[in-house]
């Protein structure tokens, strides 16, 4: 440090202690913990419903109880006289400039993307609909003066079944009718695939109607100085919310800012531009307060987007030793009563991947979008993979009790083998490394498949009431969204990028800015370990910024297991700019070349020489800029924007045994064992606790999670009492264990994880229960595997399918 | 979600909060609040005034009164289930307390309140029912014993009349030789139990001589199943007793609901009542 | 509008309050407590779990003036003198939190569980846990860092 | 939530009489649980009704008309709906009733009713609201039951309480009647402690027929063309008028659909 040619400021920072030693590599695949955890295991928590601004009021919706029905009156008049109440309006009051909610995933030619009010004004179309909203000094008064709304409505038929809305002659949900959408892929010759094929499975499998429920409910504030506006919102996506609202509202982008303060989960249910987030905005500026909406949980249940929701029809013809010839999917998609943001893109996120790890020669992908009177479905963790996965998966479970062999065999016959990567499937994505067979012989060596199957004969041949069932799930899913190369070939503009900047600051210390935007990610501690390897500074000495979109003015956001694969790959990159100008400079002050120059554990050593600068030292010099090289700026800060030539394909092996009590239909995991490959892991911990969440949602899909509608298509699942989450004492432990084949699609060789855990375990569970009771003539029990659905199935009544 | 408004009255004697019940038939008890906190936050419930009567002496606590223990109807599930009275002296009941929702819950909870509400899916009534317990509401004009047979009117109905109040329950006690096991059924450990079956055995020689067998949530109010238990009276404890639970859905009416219909309902009040009684016979 | 005492987190409190305020409304709105976060309307999700008199409670689920008079800790209050409860730090270091949201309940019913068993086995960890819900962790890492958190509390008291 | 209950019973007395009892509106109405009669002009008569069971409390006001109604064939309809007092919930309801002389001067009388309700209670799984349909229709048919043989008594109307409160409606075993039968597959409010009295449980959770909808405009729809102008009408759509402007980064976030270059290409 005695080297530094300071002035006074420089002195202090130098004399402060404040300037670390740089450090060696090792940070990447360390098992840090968490930087963001004190402040959350503390309560100095910044979920936007705690914030408060001064003059605050609260805003309250009154939603439509009516699945279907025309508003035939609204009168917010009574409730105006409320104490405590500052105003209320309807739809209609807001009809001249609330716009309409995007839809930004046109997916085919044929698309209706029907007209969608934040605010409903003549027609509500699903039970939860908000028709008119109440603003008042507290949620108190607010909840009050809701009551005293009147609504009238006049009641339209509710289309609540897909097939039956695709029915000519069916009540409509628009005007235009109940089609969304129809596409068809195909690649092969399917029709010969099938032609003669010796074994045909022939399946329909119904995913379920899910509700995201992360642990936070939504919640926005907006508020305005009458000329720049802020929005808070609990929103995975705050820099494409930032366009959007800019684009609904009227209100010019550079005026209005966004927050994602922190995010108490999202799993796809805060990819969404929602009515609340426009509404409040428009109710700041007409009211020049601050507004605050709180969700509560029965209401989010009612109108936070929901997840799956298809009639997967798939069909699979193979040779007579198991080889797949082809594969044919129909599905229909209920999309609820309108488009959002991707709505109908869902379905089509698992276009590519029903053929799976498997080689094949034909496959032909057909998609029907249907409006329903539901709350439209949209992204939920994993988003159309799920759904892909299931049905290709719990088929090769059919194909091989077809065949007689066993679950594993028919996936080895059929799966790309190591030595076969980069691999084209049939359906044209290129899978650029993988190893199935590494994964699954791990996978099969610490579940203890032989030992468990021969306890399963054992239990079957004593005929006991509790039979063991043995699932598998070989699964890969696509990730790190997305390619904007191949969107602009489709014409399509960017769109798949991710920004990262690292800031250096005078005394050594280090802000990294990702336009990912983190609920429980880890992002600020994994995006740390990469820079602090990058940069040679110690992991403490960083800090990460993110979710602002004035701090973070550039980004794409957190969905689809993107973050690291791109956002990740995008800081790593600023952090070789910077090292880029550094180098510069320590030549300089070096007298050297730049080329004589090794960067090493965060310091420019000249060549055979003792020399060095630290990387620290070079950012205090480019501070105080007293001997800056010509044409070099007083800054080492550098952004980049990464944007990958394809996708990152994860994989592994999931093995799951249950017992299944034939007596009651109660099914209950007994081991579950997870061996994913997700490439190069920054830090094990946050993996493994990314892998433990996922699986168990997708368990929770697969036994417990359903969303009903009932005819007249009330939600009768609107609280937690009845959307039944399993909690600590309904799920085992998982044996999660990984392979580790490098991506080759980025310098950090990783693939993503966020969805890995949730796509791979449906099947598996599912798996798990219809090889238990196959031997009882099931072959298939509908999701979520109920007591009374495996006990139906057991008895050959409805809820199970018999052979 | 936000309550609607009410008054608000902590009583300072059971005779002030009788009162005000008596006054007011739109009034509303409050012991512990767990289930009716959730009620008004729905705003499913309007009470004009809530009488909380958590703070009244006498009402909490359990007692061995010789031939039966007394449990005050304030006592909180969590006391009821570590009570060494209510453990040595009716076991069901701390094993089928054990079981309503969980801890936090338990902690707020009262016996009392849980009986009152009278929700047949509620673990305890069943259990009060099985046990032949006594309720005693207290009122203006006194103390009133309320056999529970006669206690669960229907769905979220008791036989209290406006003015009264649950003061505390008689648990009698069974004496030697009994056993007991409550067998809740539920999809996740937070759910309401589709069925559960609380059953008390007296065994001797390997023969059952009398049998108690409570069922939740197969009817509009708790139900014994007095089929089963004249079924089983004399029965070896083994093989015999399967056939014998075969009558536990007889004269039930179970809801059709979300999470079962009647007929799995059914199907299952005989299983669960079979292992019930197996194990709190002590079968192996 | 009757008015409460209150002892949150050691400061003692005189508040006028309807008779319908929830006690998790006093915290967060009231008196700026804004550690103990809301989930659900139906007492299912523990998010608001607090210790009201030494015991676990959902704050959703208790009117302000029941409690009054009475005790009550918070995730903020759990600590002592900065730093962290056993329990928040073997959270930490088990990785038993991701967002975060469901972390105030579950700690505090963390620690209820132990008052009961002191080294408490998975399953009886799992069921005192029956009343939190997270949906990030799949709680492996939950029941670790509350095994974890046992073992530093129990040598807590053998140190002290 | 829609639910479906059929009641059948006889009454000891001629059918003209107990049609003359069934049109009565200020009478037949307090057989309702809850029900009070507000006004009552022509065929229409508005009220409200509160229904309570435990804790639980739902006040709707509304209307009910007569519709259907042939004296000839002793069958008439009523079509009531409302709305909660102090929720978004509505309530709706088509009672049928058809009366038939039977031996010995009395008359069969059957009720078909139907109701739906939607909002807050009817979002439970719990079946609140079967809960409350069930028992309120069990009670609205034994307390007709009831009054249609009371006319028998020559009671004065004062006799019935005009505004029926649940607590004053007699429960089917204090009604004066020999046997108001439940049909097959309906169920009595039966004391619970004799459950082996009670039937099946009589609950059909049918969708209504409903009418063919009215066409009529609705939201703006559009079908998609080329990707720029979808780009555009994206923003059409969204709604605000400073557009143009915007095009290219709307054009960017329109390639959120980052799987779009994949399906084209497979589609061709």
């Amino acid at each position: 440090m005695t080297e530094l040619d300071a002035g006074l400021v420089g002195e202090q920072i130098a004399e402060s202690g404040q300037i670390a030693e740089p450090t060696g590599r090792g940070e990447i695949g360390r098992a840090r913990r968490r930087k963001e955890d004190a402040r959350l295991l503390t309560g100095h928590t910044r979920w936007t419903d705690n914030l408060q601004q001064p003059g605050m009021v609260q805003v309250m919706f009154l939603r439509s109880p009516m699945a279907h029905a025309r508003i035939t009156r609204v009168d917010v008049s009574a409730a105006k006289e409320l104490p405590g109440v500052l105003a209320a309006f309807s739809g209609r009051d807001f009809a001249d400039e609330q716009g309409s909610l995007p839809c930004a995933w046109p997916v085919s030619e044929d698309i209706v993307i029907p007209d969608h009010p934040p605010m409903a004004v003549s027609e509500v179309r699903y039970v939860g609909e908000a028709v008119a909203c109440v603003v008042a000094t507290d949620r108190y008064r607010a909840a009050d003066a809701l009551e005293a709304v009147e609504v009238d409505y006049e009641p339209l038929p509710a289309v609540m079944d897909m097939h039956d809305a695709l029915t000519p002659g069916s009540p409509k949900v628009h005007e235009s009718g109940n089609k969304a959408f129809s596409t068809t892929i195909t690649s092969g010759d399917v029709e010969a695939a099938f032609r003669d094929a010796p074994v045909v499975i022939d399946r329909t499998y119904i995913q379920q109607r899910l509700i995201p429920s992360a642990m936070e409910p939504r919640a926005v504030l907006a508020s305005t100085d009458g000329d720049t506006f802020t929005l808070w919102s609990s929103t995975q996506i705050p820099h494409v919310l930032r366009v959007m609202l800019a684009v609904t509202t009227g209100i010019p982008e550079h005026r209005l800012r966004v927050i994602a303060p922190d995010v108490g989960g999202g799993f796809g249910s805060k990819l969404q531009v929602t009515a609340e987030e426009v509404l409040c905005l428009l109710l700041t500026r007409r009211l020049g307060r601050p507004v605050k909406w709180s969700e509560s949980r029965s209401e989010g249940n009612l109108t936070v987007h929901h997840g799956r929701d298809q009639i997967q029809h798939i069909r699979l013809a193979a040779e007579a030793d198991g080889r797949i010839r082809g594969l044919r999917v129909e599905l229909l998609a209920d999309m609820g009563a309108y488009l959002m943001l991707v709505t109908p893109g869902v379905p089509m996120l698992g276009a590519s991947m029903f053929n799976a790890i498997y080689k094949m020669d034909a496959y032909e992908f057909a998609c029907t979008g249907v409006f329903t009177t539901k709350m439209p479905t949209d992204a939920y963790r994993g988003a159309g993979r799920p759904e892909a996965t299931f049905a290709i998966e719990r088929v090769m479970d059919e194909l091989a009790a077809e065949l007689g062999i066993d679950p594993l065999e028919a996936r080895r016959r059929n799966w790309i083998r190591h030595d076969e990567f980069p691999y084209t499937t049939i359906s044209g994505l290129t899978y650029d490394s993988g190893n199935y067979e590494a994964a699954t012989e791990r996978a099969m060596a610490l579940f203890g498949y032989d030992k468990l199957r021969a306890e399963q004969a054992d239990r079957r041949d004593r005929g006991d009431p509790v039979q063991l069932g043995i699932g598998v799930s070989t699964y890969t899913e696509m990730c790190g969204l997305a390619p904007s190369r191949l969107l602009g070939m489709a014409n399509y503009g960017a769109g798949g990028w991710e920004h990262g900047s690292v800031r250096m600051l005078p005394t050594g210390k280090v802000e990294v800015i990702t336009g990912t935007s983190p609920h429980g990610q880890g992002h600020v501690t994994s995006w740390s370990q990469i820079a602090a390897d990058a940069l040679g500074v110690p992991f403490d000495d960083i800090t990460v910024l993110h979710g602002d979109t004035a701090v973070a003015h550039k980004g794409m956001d957190t969905y689809g297991s993107r973050s690291l694969v791109i956002g990740g790959v995008a800081v790593l990159q600023a952090c070789e700019k910077v090292k880029d100008k550094a180098r510069k400079l320590a030549a300089h002050l070096l007298e050297c070349s730049p080329d004589d120059l090794e960067f090493e554990a965060g310091a420019f050593k000249v060549r055979g020489t003792g020399a060095s600068k630290t990387i620290q030292e070079l950012a205090f010099a480019a501070f105080t800029a007293h001997d800056l090289p010509e044409g070099v700026e007083a800054r080492l800060d550098s952004d980049a924007t990464f944007d990958p030539d394809n996708y990152s394909f994860p994989h592994g092996t999931h093995l799951c045994a249950v017992e299944v009590d034939t007596e009651t239909g109660m099914v209950k995991i007994r081991s579950y064992v997870a061996v994913d490959d997700v490439g190069k892991v920054i830090n094990p911990l946050i993996v493994e606790g990314q892998v433990h969440g996922g699986i168990a949602q997708g368990v929770a899909q697969a036994l417990f999670e359903e969303a009903v509608y009932d005819a007249d298509g009330n939600l009768l699942t609107a609280t937690m009492a009845d959307y039944l989450l399993p909690s600590a004492a309904d799920l085992p432990t998982f044996t999660t264990d990984r392979t580790e084949t490098p991506s080759t699609g980025n310098p950090l060789g990783v693939k993503g994880v966020g969805e890995a855990g949730t796509i791979a375990s449906t099947p598996a569970v599912v798996n798990a229960v219809v090889d238990a009771l196959r031997p009882r003539g099931v072959r298939d029990v509908q999701m979520p595997c109920t007591p009374e659905r495996v006990w139906r199935a057991v008895q050959g009544t409805r809820g199970g399918v018999r052979s | 979600m936000i309550p609607a408004r009410f008054d608000y009255l902590r009583a300072g004697s059971l005779e002030e909060a009788c009162q005000a019940l008596a006054a007011d038939e739109d009034a509303k008890v409050i012991a512990g609040g767990q289930s009716l906190l959730p009620l008004l936050r729905l705003r499913l419930s309007y009470p004009t005034t809530l009488v909380d009567i958590g703070r009244l002496p006498g009402l909490s606590g359990v007692e061995d009164r010789g031939d039966h223990v007394h449990i005050g109807a304030m006592t909180t599930h969590d006391e009821v289930m570590r009570s060494p009275v209510v453990n040595a002296a009716c076991p069901l009941v701390a094993m089928a307390t054990a079981t309503v929702a969980d801890p936090a819950v338990r902690h707020r909870g009262t016996f009392g309140g849980s009986l009152a509400h009278g929700d047949p899916a509620g673990d305890l009534p069943a259990v009060v029912l099985a046990l032949d317990g006594v309720l005693v509401a207290r009122s203006e004009r006194g103390e009133r014993d309320i056999p529970a047979a006669e206690f669960f009117v229907d769905y979220l109905e008791s036989s209290l009349r406006p003015g009264e109040i649950l003061a505390g329950v008689r648990i009698p006690k069974l004496g030697e030789g009994w056993g007991y096991h409550y067998e809740k059924f539920h999809r996740t450990a937070q759910a309401w139990a589709i069925v559960g079956v609380a059953a008390a055995v007296r065994r001797s020689n390997g023969a059952i001589q009398e049998a108690r067998v409570g069922l939740t949530n197969m009817g509009s109010t708790p139900l014994r199943a007095r089929a089963v238990e004249a079924a089983l009276r004399g029965v070896e404890v083994g093989e015999q007793v399967r056939p014998a639970c075969e009558a536990a859905a007889e004269g039930t009416s179970p809801p059709a609901d979300l999470h079962a219909q009647p007929d799995y309902r059914r199907h299952l009040a005989k299983v669960l009542t079979y292992r019930a009684i197996g194990k709190a016979a002590g079968a192996p | 509008m009757p008015r409460i005492t209150i002892t949150v987190d050691g400061i003692r409190y005189e508040e006028d309050v309807e008779p319908r305020l929830l006690l998790v409304h006093l915290l967060r709105e009231r008196l700026g407590k804004t550690g103990t976060p809301i989930g659900c309307d139906t007492s299912n999700c523990g998010a608001c779990t607090v210790m009201l008199d030494g015991r676990s409670a959902k704050s959703c689920s208790v009117l302000a003036v029941q409690a009054d008079g009475c005790d009550v800790v918070t995730i903020e209050g759990l600590g002592a003198d900065g730093s962290m409860h056993p329990m928040q730090r073997a959270f930490h270091e088990e990785h038993a939190l991701q967002c975060g949201y469901c972390t105030p309940g579950m700690v505090m019913a963390a620690i209820d569980l132990l008052r009961d068993d002191p080294d408490p086995s998975e399953e009886t960890i799992r069921h005192g846990l029956e009343g939190n819900l997270c949906r990030c962790t799949g709680y492996c890492n939950i029941v670790r860092a509350v095994k974890r958190g046992a073992q530093e509390m129990g040598q807590e008291v053998r140190t002290s | 939530m829609a639910m479906r209950f059929e009641h059948e019973f006889t009454v000891p007395v001629p059918v003209e009489q107990a049609w003359a009892v069934l049109l009565d509106v200020e009478r037949v109405a307090p057989c309702l649980p809850g029900a009070t009669l507000d006004v009552f002009e022509g065929d229409e008569f508005t009220g409200r009704m509160k229904v309570k069971v435990g804790p639980i409390t739902v006040t709707y006001r509304g209307s009910a008309r007569f519709e259907d109604v042939d004296k000839d064939s002793h069958t008439l309809t009523i079509k009531g709906s409302g709305k909660e007092a102090r929720g978004a919930g509505t309530a709706s309801a088509t009672v049928k009733a058809r009366l038939t002389p039977a031996a010995g001067g009395t008359t069969a009388v059957a009720v078909e009713t139907s109701f739906q309700v939607t909002g807050r209670p009817a979002q439970f799984g719990r079946g609140v609201m079967a809960e409350v349909g069930q028992k309120l229709i069990d009670r609205f048919a034994a307390s007709l039951a009831g009054l249609l043989a009371e006319s028998s008594h020559e009671t004065p109307l004062a006799a019935q309480p005009p505004a029926a409160t649940e607590a004053q409606v007699p429960t089917p075993a204090e009604v004066p009647v020999e046997a108001p039968v439940p049909a097959a597959g309906a169920v009595a409010t039966g004391g619970p402690a004799t459950p082996g009295a009670a039937g099946e449980r009589h609950l059909t959770a049918v969708p209504e027929p409903e009418p063919e909808p009215e066409l009529r405009p609705a939201g703006t729809l559009r079908t998609s063309r080329s990707p720029d102008e979808e780009a555009l009408d994206l923003l059409e759509i969204a709604g605000a008028p400073l557009l143009k402007r915007l095009a290219p980064v709307a054009g960017a976030l329109v390639a959120l659909a980052f799987a779009i270059w994949l399906i084209r290409r497979l589609m061709r």
